[in-house]
């Protein structure tokens, strides 16, 4: 995982032993690894394995089948397949938006570094899917969170946006913060660890033990039938 | 052995195979004895004339009615509070049963009144409640179909389960101040039954344990097969994993 | 809450925010009315406040799947759901707003409606009383439907299945308030017990809609 | 039959509408039980021959 540093650095997160579910069903299980500040981690595998589910898990929006994660105290910023940002509003109202929820003052700094001031007051309706994605990294810098958690964070970008994406990962690295992606594409961060999911994919549960519902169903289920 | 038991589907299945035959064979004999008693074998009632027959499909009826939705409003709980999967299966299946004893206790009511009161509905707050009540399941079981993944609709309806319940007490008080009521007295009410003589009365218990029994094996058979389900899918699910 | 509350209320106010649409159905509804019941005066008067009790519940109802579907779509609930606030919150506040959009007006509108329906002349008073009280109910319990069916396919249809027995007590009390209002007689006791369903349902449902969204971002 | 009276037919009709609605359930019951089975051991022995 993560180099270990000499002196043992807290970990901004920690996951030990997860299980993840989809549709009541075990997809991934056994799953183990850990976050320093200034650390990135892309999940890779095929599609389907389950790349979202475990963000959703590690974000809260999904309860883990087992396992534990540890989290940072203040929480993580999350940023999936849509940018959720309203149409109507303009570039500023949307991130003004966020940054009151998350408490912080100033939007400026976050519009400086994705080079959004020219477009501030245009409506987040009339702006192309690259401006689109990097007001949604924006509202990652606006949310002061040291975790981010970005699904499919580079799709539908042209080179000079991806490009735009990678630097604002670093900067946000060098600031002691940390990236957990899910992605099949390569998203231009050679320095990040890859974790690939085959590896956990979960197996049917052997005759006899398997947590959960669907474990329970072990060997011929009409066996209990007279 | 605690209930928390049966929370592995495999000893519920195991334990209801065995236990359903027996709960059949009593249902019928319980249910047609008390209905053959008290169709056959009581007097008319000096007011109504043999009307009051019907009191052996109505009032259990309608008790089996509420009873189902308790029963739904506990086994929701349960999975709410223990993911206890086999409870809320248990719920999803008493639904179209606790459906169906409503409508009875609908039809009946209706059939019932219709001599006394001249016309097939006359809004009587004890009916309306039971509309009322027919509108909670069918929206209930909507929202079983309407849900795909199975954990997340077991949630919804157990949450809608239990506020729709706080809503049909309310309903039940609202009507009743609505509409004072034109039903038939406490003689042949739901909650007081000693006030029926006893040569009514002890068939309507038989009937009533009837429609008991008659629940009983209706859900177990229904839950059996909602497990069965779950199983289907989860296995198919397997395959397309394989 | 406040940043979500005033963001709500900017959206539904801005162009194609469907503000107006509740209260353009509220009249239509009303306009309805006596074409179908007939002209006579008398028999509109009897049953004015019904009818327009009836119209402003079914206009709230007109709006609710659009609380949490428009955020569903582009992706900001789930963004919600991670945020530092409190999914009961944002029920709430979401609640809030939709009455302001929509509860509020009806509530302003019925008395003015009520003429068109030749409502006695003392019913217009506790005719707005009782919209006022009810309407936050209907808001409440509409908000927890529009939480339960949020993502579901044909949601909205579902929507209105299961909220309007929902919305039984509340109608029953709010036009027997609103009808002896009319009639002279003191609406007191209606009044009081649909105070008590809408303290109720502003006090428990943000709860039950956390729950329903919660289970719906599976 | 036993006397019903002029009220033969609200009782009759009454038992009868009775009678439907439980025949109905009880069939629907069963037939989805057998339905479900069957599917569910077809399934099975299609993942056992699968392994």
């Amino acid at each position: 995982m993560a180099p270990r540093s000499a002196t043992p650095v807290p970990m901004i997160l920690t996951v030990s032993d997860l299980a993840v579910a989809q549709g009541g069903m075990a997809i991934l299980e056994g799953l183990s690894f850990d976050l320093a500040p200034g650390a990135a981690l892309v999940l890779r595998g095929p599609n389907g394995i389950g790349k979202t589910t475990l963000l959703r898990t590690v974000a809260g929006l999904l309860p883990p089948r087992a396992g534990r994660i540890a989290l940072p105290a203040e929480g993580t910023a999350y940023a999936g397949h849509a940018d959720g940002l309203k149409a109507v509003l303009s570039v500023a109202e949307n991130l003004r938006f966020w940054a009151r929820i998350y408490g912080t003052a100033d939007i400026a700094p976050a519009l400086s570094a994705m080079d959004l001031q020219a477009h501030a007051d245009r409506p987040a309706q009339t702006l192309s899917a690259g401006q689109k994605r990097r007001l949604g990294l924006a509202r990652l810098l606006v949310s002061g969170r040291r975790l981010w958690l970005l699904d499919e964070p580079t799709v539908s970008l042209d080179a000079a946006s991806v490009g735009l994406f990678a630097g604002a990962v670093r900067a946000h690295l060098a600031r002691g913060g940390a990236a957990l992606m899910a992605t099949h594409v390569d998203l231009g961060l050679d320095e990040a660890e890859l974790l690939d999911l085959l590896a956990f994919r979960a197996r049917p549960p052997a005759a006899g033990q398997g947590g959960g519902f669907d474990g329970a169903f072990d060997g011929p289920f009409d066996g209990a039938f007279t | 052995m605690s209930i928390w038991e049966y929370a592995n589907p495999k000893k519920f299945m195991e334990t209801s195979s065995w236990a359903l035959p027996w709960v059949t064979g009593l249902a019928v004999v319980t249910l047609l004895t008390g209905l053959v008693w008290g169709f056959f074998f009581t007097p008319d009632d000096y007011r109504q004339g043999s009307t009051v027959k019907i009191i052996y499909i109505h009032v259990p009826a309608a008790m089996m009615a509420i009873n189902c939705w308790a029963m739904m409003l506990v086994t929701s709980l349960i999975w709410l509070v223990r993911r206890h999967h086999v409870s809320v299966l248990a719920a999803k299946a008493a639904a179209p049963v606790g459906m169906t004893m409503t409508l009875i206790a609908l039809f009946t009511g209706a059939i019932w009144g219709q001599p006394m009161w001249g016309t097939w509905w006359a809004w009587d707050p004890r009916l309306t409640s039971f509309l009322i009540l027919f509108l909670f399941y069918l929206g209930y079981l909507a929202l079983w179909e309407a849900v795909d993944d199975p954990d997340s609709a077991a949630d919804l309806t157990s949450v809608l389960c239990l506020v729709g319940s706080v809503f049909a007490l309310l309903s039940r008080y609202a009507v009743l101040f609505w509409n004072q009521g034109l039903h038939q007295g406490a003689s042949l009410s739901l909650d007081s039954k000693e006030h029926v003589s006893d040569v009514f009365a002890y068939p309507l218990w038989t009937s009533m344990a009837g429609f008991v029994l008659l629940f009983l094996t209706l859900v177990l058979l229904r839950t059996r097969t909602e497990i069965r389900a779950r199983r289907l899918r989860a296995l198919e699910a397997r395959e397309r994993m394989a | 809450m406040l940043a979500l509350l005033l963001r709500d209320l900017r959206l539904a106010t801005r162009a194609g925010g469907g503000f107006g649409l509740s209260l353009a159905f509220f009249l239509i509804v009303t306009v309805l009315v006596p074409f179908g019941v007939g002209p006579q005066s008398e028999r509109l008067a009897a049953i004015a406040p019904g009818i327009l009790w009836v119209g402003a519940l079914l206009a709230c109802l007109l709006s609710l799947d659009r609380i949490f579907a428009l955020d569903r779509e582009d992706g900001s609930l789930d963004l919600l759901a991670t945020a530092p606030v409190p999914l009961e919150g944002v029920v709430a506040v979401k609640a809030v707003a939709h009455w302001l959009t929509t509860g509020l007006p009806l509530t302003l509108a019925a008395p003015v409606l009520g003429i068109l329906l030749s409502l006695p002349a003392g019913g217009y008073v506790w005719l707005a009383l009782s919209l006022a009280l009810g309407t936050p109910a209907l808001s409440f319990i509409g908000a927890f439907g529009a939480a339960v069916t949020v993502g579901l396919k044909r949601g909205g249809l579902l929507l209105s299945l299961l909220v309007l027995p929902l919305y039984i007590p509340t109608l029953i009390f709010g036009a027997e308030a609103a009808r002896r209002g009319t009639e002279g007689l003191s609406p007191a006791t209606p009044l009081l017990m649909l105070a008590g369903i809408t303290l109720g349902a502003l006090a428990l449902l943000p709860f039950a809609g956390a729950a329903a969204i919660r289970a719906g971002l599976r | 039959m036993v006397g019903l009276g002029k009220y033969a037919a609200t009782v009759l009709g009454a038992y009868a509408v009775t009678i439907l609605l439980l025949a109905v359930l009880v069939i629907a019951t069963l037939r989805r039980g057998r339905v479900m089975r069957e599917r569910l051991e077809a399934q099975e022995r299609r993942m056992a021959r699968h392994g």
